[in-house]
């Protein structure tokens, strides 16, 4: 399925909490403010809405922790090569 | 397993999404590593992994890539682990060029043991063992190519995209492959040259880096190069030691 | 200062629980008491659950890990659920509630306090957070003369942030004096 | 060793090629080094011919590498060197102890320390076989005294080195791996050969169980995924820092030893009944001893000969059994008294014990033995 | 330790550290490793403080090859490491032994065998601190139970080194190099410090005298034109094979150990007289065994504490003196009974000997050591 | 000592004369040497001599200059001594640009033990341990280069003159230098691939090199490139290790 | 053949005498007798004196080192002066005059021939020096059968030096005995 | 003393027996057949009167065995730094 069928549906952000360090670097590379850190450390999209489905967020999450729904199936990938 | 903001994750990604693009059966992927953080890579991931002894993986690797010669062998190893203490196995399987996958953590640093210099540390600058600034660095680019690398390549890990494909490219090169992935150690090496957080790192790689191809001379203007550095087939060793000994009587 | 005192604090790396524990132990020692530090090393010191221990004594120390402690600070869930229980019948149990959610007593000493909201709202820098936990385990288990320990934070503290490292101090030693008069708050 | 069947001339270094080749050795990574360059140019010669693969590494470091590499391949693999090559492995070595990788470790000892004196004999490395890694872990060594022993014990090595997936030592000298002897060699087919197990199929598979001695080995590429490590593992060879999982670890490496030990100690002896003096000897010097022994009995001497072809595990217990029937033990070594030691402990104040020792790159003659046994009866 | 001096805080590393600047050591050259690190990195930033140099080599074969080196320049050199990288100098070590090269090597010994846990404790490495390298040698390896005998026993093992050119051990445990304690640092006039012989000017110089036990060593860049191999050499330190010289080369470097048994070893005891039941124990070990034998004793039991500060030479006189006297004795180590084995040595089976062992990568508690003191005594 | 016609002899005459011309004080000079035939020129030379392990040459003598650095050290090396045990500390020394002479005895051979393959048997060539042919092998001056060595150079023993010189330069040269001194050993390697006595293999290497300054492209129609490949300034290590730790306070 | 008997064959490094004791080894091995050969490999292995033995025997062989030696062969002035002289009472000494210039016999028994001339001189290459000297060995002290030794010769020699080998061999035993005829020649 | 203040007196060519291994070099290298090898295997000149003093027999004998008198001092230099 293509990008741009997708384009005007919100993206679906999804923060595996248990996975995520805090480390801000999704937050720093979405250009388009979507993330932000929440109380416990961990990120959250703040701004679903504004979400253009670039993906950086989630190959610049070092620890797998993020993925967009429907468009990457980053973290299940991640999940069947992650061993533990 | 890994620190907050650690780079070792991103290049992790990045072999996965090659191994991906490849769509090599996995059981025919094997995973050797040394030791060191990035090292640990290979105890997490779901294939047929290989945690060695410290600067040993490729000898390691040599054995098993001879015995198995179907297998698509990923050698992981931390620039202090392929350099420093692993510098030997690295240019005798550069020199035999062996077909085996060399995937290289630089993050500049001894990050498992805490922030000491390594032969990749940039000269000058601090570790917890080069308090008053360290040594002359390799560049790992021409150490590969002057001892025989069919395939050497460098990315950071600003580069992603990039790093999926020289891996890939990697793999596909019927010899020994170097792919040096710059990533960073924001604990050890970033704190204490004041290099800020990761993101910042991961910006730093992006302000100072510059595609090999739009060099003349390989150090360009003191930026990092990153792409293809060389790539030129020449006979594998296992299948060159096949051929030779295919001969001889039973 | 009598007898052999065993004091865990614990936490997850970067909460300066290290240097804290070196701090009480050079105050100790400024004293003429015995003391061994000592901390994990393991994985867990990086993120999980890491511990640094002190443990003084009026006589030469032999063995030196803690066995049951006198005095135990939690700054994480991990080591809450990890340390959080195993201190003596008379020991105190500091939790830094900013991390640590259910606290429960289990009919022992418990000191329940947002020790790193303190030093983030009260101070502006949560690093201080480990100092504010000394005064208060100083403050409530009187371990070296005040003063002593103060002296002892101040020859550790890089030079220009000695003011806020003495009010974190400041601030612990009145938590602590506060806790003691509102019994409400030792479970 | 049966005359009917036709002997053939084989040098010691030799034997333990063709021995190596007999268990189905297919793999061989060394680095040349004085004595024992005879069995890397000879597995480079000949294991081709079997369809195995030689290597010449770097180093004896990436030897030690490349041999367990293959033997996670799935190759029966095996190296030689001598003392500087040997120190140089003991890292990888204990690496193999702790993996649990089947190899063989051939080491044709010259006179140490150090460079020492390269062509000279000695049996110098005995106690670094048994202790040369760091950390605590069993091991299993066997030193020849004949040219067909040493193709015996090298079969044995790789039998017991896949049974219990143990790197084994084999200790030759200078002497016996350079002396050439008459000898008939088995046939394939008289062999016993035993090969690693293999997890079954389509099975969950765990490489250290900790509920089984032995666990079996899968092959890389043979498409079971687990991790295999130097550090401190579980029952699927991840790393962990547990303390209890490193107990039953560590004891159960020990375990799987020491329930074989009746099978891995090999000991050969002769006039024990009456003997008031036993002469303990082991390789080359059990030569010189053996006659020594023949010609103080022929003399009227109450003396007994033990030899024992297995070094580790040591037999304690087989010569405590007759240290109190015993005055004396005499033990004749080319070192400074390694060997003596363990028959100390073994014999606990018993009986008395006596060493007689060279250090200077000779053997011990019958005559010195002769003399001593007349001199301590 | 005096309480009117004041103390300062020292990890046990740091304290081997400030003992080597103490000591006059100039030069180190290492290989980071965990638990040892803290030692290299202070090294790195005091020895230039002192006009010393430091050097991260690429390796721990080149660390130890550069400490030999700088040695033979004239400087006091040392280096540490930990299982791994202690494996893999031990080539280099039989180096230093066979050519009288004083230097100091620290093993800060963790769990292993291989990489194990790199965090955990252990005295898993004693034996092969004796045995590791191949050949016949002596050593000297210390102990420390504490940061302040680390200190000590830092100075004095370069002492002993340079005195006896022979390369010296210190083996440390994670506990004993991680932990701090409040001590009082001597002050430099209150140590002996000792520096090796050097030779006459303008008079014929053997560096390996036969007549002597230790002849003087020149240092490189002073004029005196020899050899230094690791080959067997003659007086001159020019490579022989004979096998008299062989002989007697050997036997001198074992001499001049036994010869300063007295000077080199130390330990310590107490309720020893009326004990039947002895608790042997060193390193960090010791500590929890103090504090057992104490709880022991004020219980009314007859149990006597000896601990020894110097692994090698073994005390094996001091321990087979009052075998005799005792009924058992007791030896709690965090191995799996590594000094066990020496013990029973000693004992000659004059006395029960009973292991109690940890390799879990935790410290042996004081209760566990009263508990078995009450199964055994 | 060496067998007849051995050409290690010429090499050592050829630092004989080099050290003459050089005109330094003998006791201001050190050899250090590995293990293999050529290293044992060490204990037959009447200086400092310094014979250490196998492949360690060049990391013992990194200690003793960093303590003596008033000390003209040559470091002789055999081929496999240098190149296979001994790389690795070869391309450190190299990368730290330490001021040490590092002259290779290469005989294309382990000569030592009976005529082994080295990393420097040309490929295809026989050896005891490559009785089928001879690995992918090394261009020791690509190596030098690429690992940061400031000079470079190589003659074969049928240009003596040309060794002597190049000796010469190394040892003026302040900083790592490497000569590399093709020699021959008519019982190993000779025998084994028939390449006549000494007298023979000696006019070989007369009629197969070339000069370097005369080559556009390194490998010259195959033949052997001799003079000095690479000669470039840069500061030496314990030079460089005195100056950053100067200001340290005593 | 009977009992144990020691032959130590001596020279310097490239003489062939390892092969020359392989061969003889290998024919006592053919006619089924116990056969141990050993050699030397110190630096003397290159030039100077190296050597090689074979010791026979009916039953099992334990020492397998020459203690003194029934039969010695010296092809060089170095080897003459280690080797010369500790051969047995009744033993033999046979020496290549080729190289060995003063020859003294001490009252035992000396054979002395110039091996290697002859080798050159009548056969045209003086590497076949080595099986003269084993087939005078063995016309002399009968180890084993002359078409034993003759077939071990032959299993050993490259492919087209039969001929010459065999006749060096033929030209070693008639020299043998010329010399037990000549009893001169036997000091 | 210039080579050419020499150049028509006879050469005085030396020959150490004790380190000649007699490997034939200088024989093979001398243009001038100057040299030969002698019954035991040992270099020495059999025309030294042909010899014109090139000295290449001294710089390729690899056992420093033969030197030329007078005009080169090779052999001498090598007993000072030859130490056995
Ligand atoms: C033989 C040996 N020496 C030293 C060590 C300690 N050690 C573990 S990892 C490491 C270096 C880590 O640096 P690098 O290879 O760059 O990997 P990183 O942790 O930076 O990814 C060292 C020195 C060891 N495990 N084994
Ligand atoms: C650790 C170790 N491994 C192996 C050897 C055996 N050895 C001695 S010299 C040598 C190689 C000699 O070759 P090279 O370095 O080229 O020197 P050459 O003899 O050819 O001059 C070897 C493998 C040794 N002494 N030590
Ligand atoms: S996909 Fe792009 S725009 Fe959307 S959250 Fe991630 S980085 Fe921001
Ligand atoms: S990049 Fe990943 S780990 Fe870092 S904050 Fe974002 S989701 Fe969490
Ligand atoms: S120490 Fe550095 S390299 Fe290692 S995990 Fe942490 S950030 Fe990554
Ligand atoms: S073996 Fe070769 S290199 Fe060694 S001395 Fe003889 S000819 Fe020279
Ligand atoms: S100097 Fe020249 S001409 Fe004279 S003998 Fe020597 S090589 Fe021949
Ligand atoms: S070159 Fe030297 S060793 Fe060779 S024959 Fe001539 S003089 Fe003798
Ligand atoms: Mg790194
Ligand atoms: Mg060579």
């Amino acid at each position: 399925m293509g990008r741009l069928a997708k384009i005007h549906e919100p993206y679906e952000i999804n923060v595996k909490n248990e996975w995520c360090k805090g480390c801000g670097i999704c937050v720093g590379f979405c250009s388009r403010n979507v993330l932000a850190m929440n109380a416990d450390g961990k990120a959250y999209a703040q701004h679903p809405e504004k979400c253009v489905g670039c993906n950086k967020c989630e190959i610049y999450c070092p620890d797998f922790a993020i993925s967009l729904g429907g468009l990457t199936d980053g973290a299940d990938r991640k999940d069947k090569v992650i061993s533990r | 397993m890994w620190c907050s903001g650690c780079g070792n994750g991103l290049v992790t990604g990045s072999l996965l999404r090659a191994i991906e693009n490849l769509d090599i059966d996995t059981s025919k992927i094997a995973i050797v590593s040394g030791i060191g953080c990035s090292s640990r890579a290979a105890g997490y991931l779901n294939f047929q992994t290989l945690h060695t002894t410290h600067g040993r993986a490729l000898a390691f690797a040599t054995g098993l890539k001879m015995v198995r010669p179907e297998l698509t062998i990923f050698v992981i190893m931390g620039d202090g682990d392929a350099m420093a203490i692993g510098g030997n196995h690295f240019i005798h399987a550069s020199r035999r060029n062996i077909d085996l996958n060399a995937i290289i953590f630089n993050n500049n640093i001894y990050g498992m043991t805490g922030g000491q210099a390594s032969p990749l540390t940039p000269q000058g600058e601090k570790a917890t063992t080069a308090p008053y600034g360290a040594e002359r660095n390799f560049d790992i680019m021409k150490v590969a190519v002057a001892t025989g690398a069919t395939f050497a390549a460098r990315a950071t890990t600003y580069h992603l995209p990039l790093l999926d494909k020289l891996i890939e490219k990697g793999v596909k090169n019927k010899g020994f492959s170097v792919v040096e992935a710059l990533t960073y150690c924001p604990v050890g090496y970033g704190k204490l040259n004041k290099k800020g957080d990761a993101t910042a790192m991961l910006n730093w790689y992006k302000e100072n880096s510059i595609p090999v191809e739009k060099c003349t001379t390989v150090d360009h203007e003191g930026k990092i190069t990153v792409g293809i550095h060389h790539h030129q087939a020449a006979p594998e060793f296992v299948e060159e030691y096949t051929r030779r000994t295919q001969g001889v009587k039973r | 200062m009598n007898g052999r005192s065993e004091i865990r604090l614990s936490g997850s790396g970067g909460q300066g629980l290290i240097l804290a524990a070196i701090i009480l132990a050079e105050a100790v020692a400024d004293e003429g008491g015995y003391v061994v530090q000592t901390q994990s090393y393991g994985p867990e010191a990086r993120g999980g659950a890491s511990k640094a221990e002190v443990i003084t004594d009026v006589e030469e120390i032999s063995y030196p890990k803690v066995g049951s402690p006198d005095f135990v600070l939690t700054m994480s869930e991990n080591s809450y659920l990890k340390y959080g229980s195993d201190y003596k019948e008379d020991g105190i149990l500091l939790v830094d509630t900013t991390f640590v959610k259910n606290v429960v007593s289990n009919g022992k000493n418990v000191v329940a306090l947002p020790i790193t909201r303190y030093a983030k709202e009260e101070l502006g820098r949560d690093t201080v957070a480990n100092i504010i936990a000394l005064g208060i385990l100083n403050g409530l288990a009187n371990i070296v003369i005040h003063d002593t320990l103060k002296k002892a934070v101040l020859s550790r503290c890089p030079s220009g942030s000695e003011e806020i490292n003495t009010k974190a101090l400041e601030l612990g030693l009145s938590l602590a004096k506060e806790t003691r008069s509102t019994a409400s708050r030792l479970a | 060793m049966g005359q009917i069947e036709k002997t053939r001339l084989f040098q010691g270094n030799e034997a333990c090629v063709a021995g190596a080749i007999a268990a189905g050795a297919n793999f061989y990574a060394g680095y040349p080094i004085t004595p024992s360059t005879e069995i890397a140019e000879l597995a480079a010669r000949k294991l081709p011919e079997t369809g195995g693969k030689f290597i010449q590494m770097e180093d004896e470091i990436g030897s030690m590498a490349a041999v367990i590499g293959a033997s996670i391949g799935g190759a029966k693999s095996f190296t030689a060197t001598s003392g500087p090559g040997f120190s140089l492995k003991q890292e990888n070595i204990g690496y193999a102890m702790m993996a649990e990788i089947p190899c063989v470790i051939v080491n044709v000892q010259r006179l140490g320390p150090s460079t020492g004196i390269a062509t000279a004999p000695a049996q110098g490395d005995i106690m670094q076989a048994r202790w040369g890694t760091h950390g605590d872990h069993p091991v299993i060594a066997f030193a020849p005294s004949s040219v067909r022993e040493t193709f015996d014990l090298t079969v044995k090595a790789f039998n017991l080195s896949e049974k219990l997936r143990q790197p084994v030592f084999i200790l030759l000298d200078e002497i016996v791996g350079h002396m050439r002897e008459n000898i008939h060699i088995p046939h394939q087919d008289e062999l016993e050969i035993i090969n690693r197990e293999k997890p079954l199929p389509d099975q969950p598979y765990k490489p250290y169980d900790e509920e089984k001695e032995v666990s079996p080995l899968a092959s890389f590429g043979e498409g079971f995924s687990y991790n295999i490590t130097g550090l401190v593992h579980d029952e699927y060879g991840f790393p962990t820092t547990d303390s209890e999982k490193t107990k039953k670890l560590l004891s159960r490496l020990q375990r799987k030893i020491d329930n074989h030990l009746e099978e891995i100690i090999l000991t050969e002896e002769f006039g024990m009944d009456d003997a008031s003096l036993v002469v303990v000897s082991y390789g080359c010097t059990a030569r010189s001893v053996r006659q020594a022994v023949k010609m103080a009995r022929k003399n009227g001497l109450p003396v007994g000969f033990f030899r024992t072809a297995t070094i580790w595990p040591f037999p304690y217990e087989k010569i405590s059994a007759f240290a109190d029937k015993t005055k004396t033990l005499l033990v004749p070594e080319m070192n400074m008294g390694q060997i003596f030691g363990e028959v100390e402990r073994a014999v606990h104040g018993q009986a008395r014990v006596v060493g007689l020792n060279r250090f200077d790159g000779e053997m011990i003659t019958p005559d010195e033995i002769l003399q001593k046994i007349l001199e301590v009866i």
